[in-house]
């Protein structure tokens, strides 16, 4: 796991995950779009507390190799102001076969997104701003 | 009896709280007396089930009991990729 | 979908997918790898007939398309020899949230490999060589 | 009445039949009936079930017919990726 506030470069990335015995990868990118909730978004800016998100992000991994063993992971989040386009985050799984590596890939980046120390605000074309919710709140306020 | 604690704020609370940090005296035993006292100072920290807690870089329960000196992060609810 | 007998770019075929309305982006590579079902494999041969693996690769992706309006979907299959460690076939997918970018990825590979007149050709440290069995035959097989 | 069919073959069939393609002169209605007298032929194709064929290069079921002159092409279950 790995936080940077440089551009993540998947091609770079991908290579670390090469091994022999691995026949299938997977991988998954946040990527900043231009609308959100039907508002016009012109950047996004994540903000982290990296000490914490880095041990959480380990434990993630973990837990998805354990469940398949000789499975590769790896995962970087950016922090900071991020343009539209952009890389947010970027999850690569490497395995011997498909089935654990769409899993695993799945897996990571739900438990990254709701259990990692990372917030994002999003900048408005309006000129206003707003924190935005996290997912899982959002869906056990919906069973409420 | 009165600990100090240092409580860090992050994100949306940093902005309700209008500050990153503050040092206070307060008479609580455990994370969850902690955040409702401050409830009641900043009035808009969010419900506590969806927020998260860390005691000195460690991910905590709320129930976990604070000592003198502990370093207390407040997490809202997160959102990243 | 294209069939090519040169090396997969996937760093390449990634940037075609992008777009500032997609929030999500998932990929999959086949590799090729040293073993098989418990034999050391050195290379492996793809026989294709591109023509036909063309269309019905496009009815794939096209298939994926109608059930998630929005989605940007393609696919690259590799024929000839290929070496350990090559990728034989890339999906990448793109859409605005990330459900639909993995379920997308996952039909699209699943259907790919099963219906695409495509084969391979196992080549073996001992000598030997073979011609690898359809997953979805030997599925079937299992159950009967 | 005998159609003149030619016949193509992929991958393990070809390696069976020992030739990718053939022209022939055959008494048949549809694909299936083709695909039968090729495993008396060749002996050695496999269950229909899990194969494909393809008429004038569009994938057919095994029950089209067939004309004289068309060109069939033989598909042993596949394995992509």
């Amino acid at each position: 796991m790995q936080m940077t506030d440089k551009p993540i470069r998947p091609d770079e990335l991908r290579d670390l995950l090469m091994d022999k015995t691995a026949g299938a990868y997977c991988s998954f990118e946040g990527w900043i779009r231009n609308r959100n909730d039907g508002h016009a978004v012109e950047r996004l800016e994540y903000e982290a507390y990296c000490p914490l998100a880095i041990i959480e992000g380990e434990k993630v991994i973990a837990e998805a190799k354990k469940r398949f063993p000789g499975l590769q992971a790896h995962c970087v989040h950016r922090y900071g102001m991020l343009e539209i386009g952009e890389c947010a985050v970027w999850v690569g799984v490497s395995s011997e076969h498909r089935d654990e590596a769409f899993v695993a890939c799945r897996y990571i980046i739900d438990e990254v997104k709701s259990r990692l120390p990372i917030w994002k605000k999003e900048y408005y074309a309006d000129g206003n701003s707003g924190w935005v919710n996290c997912e899982r709140c959002a869906a056990h306020a919906a069973h409420d | 009896m009165s600990k100090s604690i240092t409580v860090r704020y992050f994100a949306l609370f940093r902005e309700n709280a209008g500050t990153s940090e503050e040092k206070l005296s307060l008479d609580v035993a455990t994370a969850a007396d902690l955040y409702e006292q401050l409830q009641h100072r900043h009035g808009s920290l969010d419900a506590r089930a969806h927020c998260k807690v860390a005691i000195n870089d460690e991910m905590s329960a709320w129930d976990a009991p604070l000592a003198d000196g502990d370093v207390v992060l407040l997490f809202p609810p997160v959102a990243g990729g």
